[in-house]
This record gives structure tokens, sequence and C-alpha cells, in this order.
């Protein structure tokens, strides 16, 4: 470049630029990854003001800076967006913008946004949501956690106390949504009264949300014995509710040690503060009906309780009079049965002592009496028995003497037969002769010698004669 | 002796005589006095018998009289 | 004796009587004797039971009267 | 000795006679004497039977007299 | 005794007396003297009941009336 | 000696002569003898049987005379 | 008691007479008490649940000394 060449007006150098951008950024625009930083709305005109910038993610260091407005349809992009996002176009958000490039002489380059990604901010919010509850279940392990995929806290396990009548309330001072709540509490059908005590504070940006958990603290330190805490917020046009996805709100609300019953009126996803709190309602109105009908819950039962009492104290009066009345029957009865029973047992015994003597009587006669007949009769029959013997004997003895004598003679005959049959005269007749020798009869000839005399005898004569011979 | 006689004792002595002449193991020499014993102990039996009966029947109508 | 017996010993002696005559395990000389035992014993139980019988009644009407 | 003998040693001595004469172990000595003996045992028997037999007829138709 | 014996106690000894009877286990001897007793629980309790009775229905009767 | 000797005495020493004539050891001699002495004893036995035979008739005559 | 009779207390003791009484472990001696505590119970916890702080403190502080 050379030096000092002709000099040219500043207008003429701006038209110079303006052209050159003029000519590589006309018919272009970009769409830009930026935060925003110094906003100011124009309501009246619908103008945004703001600066996009780039930090550095290490040092924060900004990296690049573009002035930057929006107006007109773009205006009215970043009012959708705010409506889809729930994210206030503020700053300290990060956005994805579609720019286009202007260069003003006076005003020099400036950047228009022309549109905004909503989906952007809402992943980003998302994202931040998402870390924010990771980060709770990390680093709060004692007090918050995840079973099934749902949620529990510390909070969440506390237990409604039967009925809530004494409420803290957290919202931001006058706020509609207070006025509602308490509104529909007061005007409750059953008549049922309340003390609500309020803790205003900021309950929108996330750079209040310090402030919030200070106010928690507070209800805690205030030494109040409150039944429930109540933390509220209207719907209405405001769109920032970042507040109740903040990490160290969602880390009070979950450990506080009083249920927490929220009533945020938000219509997108369900804030990190509904899931830490005992219970979430989506609007402070839902939250006065939520706690009239829990009182009332209560109220029924009492009824109930009452009801069953009556029934039950009727029926066990009722049940104790019919065992009472069965008790006397059964006695009244039984000792009926045991005077007729024992009754029955004597006339019993009296018949069997009446009947059985007599019987006892009659087989002790006839004992006696069979006893008299053997002791009449067999006497007399032994008696005649023993006649016959004897007289058998007698004939006996008559007969056996008879043979007897009759026998002794026989024997004594055979006797007389024998002898007479050896008489010597028998000898004689037969034809045998006896001799005698020296007057004696002799039976042998030895002794008879020759020429002696010897006698014969024979049955008719006795002979002499003189032996002859003798051989 | 038969004045302090119990009637089981009699009736004993009574059935004892009964076998004693049903078997004839008693001898001719004692029979009469064996049957005049038993003769005596009937007696006593029946004398018995009979006043227990009318003791036992006045006890019963009088039960009788009592219970109707 | 007779003041003092209870109904369930006069029961017990007379339910005892009832079996000897029953089983004719009872001399006969001791059967009158028995039997007016136990006559006086049936007496007996029958005026207790009597007696008991019209306590209860009285007793049990009064209750009734008190009920209806 | 005859006074003081039983039926039964009558009876005994009476059979023993009779044994003897029917074996004729008796000696025609004594034969005589021992019939009369038997005689005269059976003489006692018989007294002593019927007077047995008189005896309780009178003891029997007493009791039955008590007994009608 | 009467007047400490509690409605329980009563009932307690009054079904003691119902069983005793029933299972004969109460003497002739004492049975009108237990069902006096049974007599006297028993108007015991029914006085207690009507008494609870009653003062159930006036506490019953009140309520209904705050409630209506 | 003949008026002691009796019936088995007698008959044994009629039988004894019986025996030795039978068995021919005696001698005619003596025969004769034997044979007087026998009719001697057989007329003792006889004598004897006919009294004792009249004797026991007798008898026998005076008890069936009692006993007719 | 009363004096700081919280609902959780009085649930609590509503719940078992309730039970007492269903379950029939309630003697009859004390029911119609308990059936009293159970109502006066009641009418307290619908009072309380209908009254301001204060008006709360002045019901309690009348039943107080009505008790007293």
């Amino acid at each position: 470049m050379s030096a000092n060449p002709q000099p040219i007006r500043l207008s003429q150098l701006s038209l110079k630029i303006k052209e050159v951008l003029d000519n590589s950024f006309r018919s272009v625009s970009f769409w830009v990854m930026a935060d925003i930083t110094n906003h100011l709305f124009k309501s009246a005109t619908n103008y945004h003001y703001f600066e996009l910038v780039e930090k550095d993610t290490a040092t924060n260091n900004i990296l690049a800076k573009f002035s930057t407005k929006s107006w007109g349809s773009g205006a009215q992009k970043i009012k959708n967006f705010e409506e889809i996002t729930g994210q206030k176009f503020s700053n300290n958000i990060q956005v994805l913008v579609n720019v286009i490039i202007e260069f003003h002489p006076m005003y020099g380059l400036q950047l228009q946004v022309m549109d905004i990604d909503p989906n952007f901010t809402l992943g980003m919010i998302e994202k931040q949501r998402r870390e924010n509850i990771r980060l709770l279940l990390a680093q709060n392990p004692t007090f918050i956690g995840v079973e099934n995929g749902v949620y529990w806290t510390k909070n969440k396990r506390l237990k409604l106390p039967v009925v809530i009548q004494h409420i803290a309330v957290i919202s931001s001072g006058s706020s509609a949504g207070l006025e509602d709540f308490k509104h529909t509490l007061g005007k409750n059908e059953h008549g049922f009264k309340f003390k609500v005590d309020d803790y205003f504070t900021q309950v929108q940006g996330d750079n209040h949300a310090d402030k919030m958990r200070q106010k928690l603290i507070d209800v805690f330190t205030s030494g109040i014995q409150y039944d429930v805490v109540v933390i509220t917020r209207g719907g209405g046009s405001d769109t920032d509710f970042l507040i109740f996805d903040n990490y160290s709100v969602g880390q009070a609300i979950a450990k506080f040690p009083i249920p927490i019953i929220t009533g945020i009126g938000h219509q997108k996803n369900t804030t990190i503060a509904d899931l830490m709190a005992h219970t979430s309602t989506n609007a402070p109105t839902k939250t006065a009906e939520f706690i009239i009908a829990h009182n009332k819950r209560f109220e029924e039962i009492l009824v109930q309780f009452q009801q069953k009492i009556v029934i039950k104290a009727q029926q066990l009066l009722s049940v104790r009079n019919k065992q009472l009345n069965d008790v006397n029957s059964r006695i009244k009865e039984e000792a009926r049965v045991v005077i007729s029973m024992n009754k029955d047992l004597l006339v019993k015994y009296n018949q069997v002592i009446t009947g059985q003597t007599k019987t006892v009587l009659f087989n002790k006669k006839s004992l006696l009496q069979s006893i008299s007949q053997k002791i009449c009769t067999k006497p007399v029959i032994i008696v005649s028995q023993q006649l016959s013997e004897v007289e058998n004997l007698d004939k006996n003895i008559q007969s056996y003497t008879k043979m007897y004598l009759k026998n002794a003679k026989g024997y004594l005959g055979h006797l007389e037969k024998i002898i007479k049959m050896s008489r010597p005269e028998k000898i004689l007749e037969m034809g045998f002769a006896m001799v005698k020798h020296k007057g004696k009869l002799v039976s042998s000839a030895s002794k008879i010698d020759l020429n002696d005399d010897v006698t014969i005898i024979m049955k008719d004569a006795e002979m002499s004669a003189t032996i002859k011979t003798k051989k | 002796m038969e004045e302090k006689l119990s009637y089981e004792e009699a009736y004993k002595q009574l059935a004892e005589i009964a076998s004693e002449i049903e078997t004839e193991t008693v001898s001719v020499d004692v029979l009469a006095e064996k049957v005049k014993t038993a003769s005596m102990l009937i007696k006593l039996c029946q004398d018995k018998l009979r006043s227990t009966e009318t003791e036992v029947n006045n006890i019963i109508s009088q039960m009788g009289g009592e219970k109707a």
C-alpha cells in the first residue's frame, strides 16, 4: 500500500465498505450460535438491542462480539421463541439465531436477527435441566434417588399431616397466583379455616435461585410448625421458569423437612422443583384444591369412623345381648335337664330295687326248693337201692352156698369112686388071683423057693398049693 | 347254732349236703341225720327268706305310697 | 347321717346298692337292710331334688319376669 | 359187736362172705357159721335201711307239711 | 361382689356355670345355688348392657343432631 | 382121732389116698388097709356135709321165714 | 391429652377405638366411654378444622376447663 494517497471522505469510505459488504453479504444470512449480553427491549417500538458474543469456553474471554438488533418480523420470532421455550429472551442465554449483516454509515457493522431457533434453546435448557438432575442424583445420594424411573426425595418421603391447616407460601409478592391460591382456600365450601404465612421472593430468573433457597431456610428457621410449604407461581405472561430447574433450588426442596407442594403454572415440562417436591400441582388453585380435598378426606375418614363406631357399637351390644340370652336359656334348660335326668335315674333305681329285689328273693326260693327236692328224693332212692343190693347179696349167698355144697359132694363122690375101684375084691372079680406066702400077700416070687407052700386066693375060694417049679 | 347261722352259711351247708347225697358219698349210717340237718337248714332258709320278703314288701309298699 | 348326707353321696350309695341287687351279689342276710337303706336314700334324693327343682323354678320364673 | 357194727362195715363183711362162698375159699367146716353170720348181717343191714327209710320219710313228710 | 364385678367377669362366670351344668359337673347339691348365682349375674349383665345401650344411644343421637 | 378130724383134714387124707392108689405106688398088701381108712374118711366127710347142709338149710329157711 | 391433641393423635385413637369395637375386644364395661371419647374426638377435629387458631385455642381451653 502506497502511503498517503488521495484522501477521501469518511462517508466515501463507509460507502466503499458498504459496497464491499453488500457485494459479499447482501443476499445471505447466517445461522450463528452466540450468547446475548446488554439486552435492551423497547416494547413501544418492539425493538431489541443487544450484543451477540462468543466466549472462550475455557477462559470465558470474549472471542467475538457484534452489536445486534431485532425488530419487525425478527422481534415477532423472538416473541414466539419466548412462548415456545418458556425462556425469556434476555442476557446470558445462548441462542441460535439467523442473522443478516448490515452496515450503516452511522452505526457501523451490525447484525440483525431475522429468526431464532427455539429448538436449539430448548435443547440447551433441556440439556442444562438434565445435567442438573444428573448432578442432583449424583451429589445427593442420601436424599435424592430414582427407583424404577421415578424420583424419590427426602421431601417426597415425608408424610403429609392428616390435616393441612398452617401453610407457608413462597411466592412473589402480590402475584395473581398467590391471590388465586388464597382465594380458593378461603372460599372453600366446607368452611375449613387455614392460616397462611407469606414468604415473598422473586420466583423467576435463574439468578434469584439463591434468594428462593434462602426463603426456604427462613421457613425452616421460623420455628413455626407448618403443615406444608407451598411454592407457587401463576402462569400469565411471564415465561421465565428456569429458576425451578435450578440445581440449588431443587436440592433445597429435596431435603426440606416439611412437605412441599408446588403450584407452578407451567404448561411445559415438569420442573425439577416439581420432581423434588412432595406433591406437584400445575397451578396455585390446584394446590389449594389439593389441600382442601386432603382435609376433606380426613373429615370423611372421621365420618367413616363415626359411622363404623356407631354401627359396630350397636352390633357389639346386640351380640352381647344375644350371648347373654343364650347363656340364660342354656342355664335354664340345662338345670331342668339335670333335674329331670336325676329324677329318671331315681325312678330307675327305685324300679331296680323294688323289681330286682323280688327277683332276687324269687331266685333264692327257687334254688332252695330245688335243693330241698333233691334232699327229699335222693335218700329214698339210696335206701331202696341199698335194700335191693342187700337182697341180692342174700340171694347170692344162698345160691352160692347150695352150689358150694353140691360141688363139695361132687368132689367127695369122685374120690369115693377112685377108692372103690381100687378095692382087692374088685381085682379078684376081674379074674386076677392073689398069692400068699408064709401068711403074706406077695407081689414078687423072689422069696418063694421050690416046694414052698403058698395060698392062692381067687374070687370064690382060697386054695393051698406047693411050688413045683420056678423059672 | 341255728340262731346265729346266716342264710349264706346255712345255704352253703345245705348245698354241701345236697351234693353229698346226690353223689352218694354219704353213708347210710348218717343219711338220716344229714337229711334231718338239711331239713332244719331248709327251714331256717325258708324262714329267713319269708321274713326278708315280708320286710322288703313292707318297705316297697311304703316307698310306693310315698311316690304316688 | 341322713341329715348331713349330700345328694351325691346318697346317689352314689344308692347306685352301689342297686348294682349289688341287680347283680345278685347281695346276701339275703342283709337284703332287707339294704332295701331299707335304698328306700331311705331314694326318699332323701327325691326330697332334695324336689326342693332344688322348686328353688330353680322360682329363680327362673323371677328371671323370666324381669326379662318380660 | 353187732351193736356197734356200722352199715358200711356190715355190708362189706357181707360182700366178703358172698365172695368167699362163691370162690369156695371157705372151708366146709365153717360154712354153716359163715352163712349164719351172713344171715345176721343181712338182718342188720335191712334193719338199718328200714329204720333210715322210716326216719327219712318222717322228716320229708314233716318238711312237705311245712312247705304246703 | 356385684358392685365391683365387671360385665366381662360376670359373663365369664355365667359361661362357666352354663358349661358346668351342661357337662353335669355341677352337683344337685349346689345346682340351685349355681342357678341363683347365674340369675344374679344375668341381671347384672342385663343392667349393664341396658345402661350402656342407653348411654351409647344418647351419644349417637347427640352426634346425629350435630351432624344434621 | 376120728372125732376130732376136720372135714378139711379128712378130705385131704382122702385125696392123698386116692392119689396114691391112682399112681399105684401102694402095695397090694397095704391097699386093703388104705381102702378101709378111705372108706372111713368118706363116711366122715359125708356125715359132715350132710349135717352142714341141714344146718345151712335151717338157717336159710329161718331167714326166709323172717323175710316172708 | 386434649390440650395437645393433634389430628394425628385423634386419628390414631379413633382408629384404635374403631378396631377394638369392630373386633369386639372392647369390654361392655368401657364401651360407652369409648364411644363417648370417639364422639368427642370427632367433634373436636371437626371444630378444629373449621376454626382459626384463636378459636381453636378457645375451644381447647373450654374443654380443658370442663374436664378439670
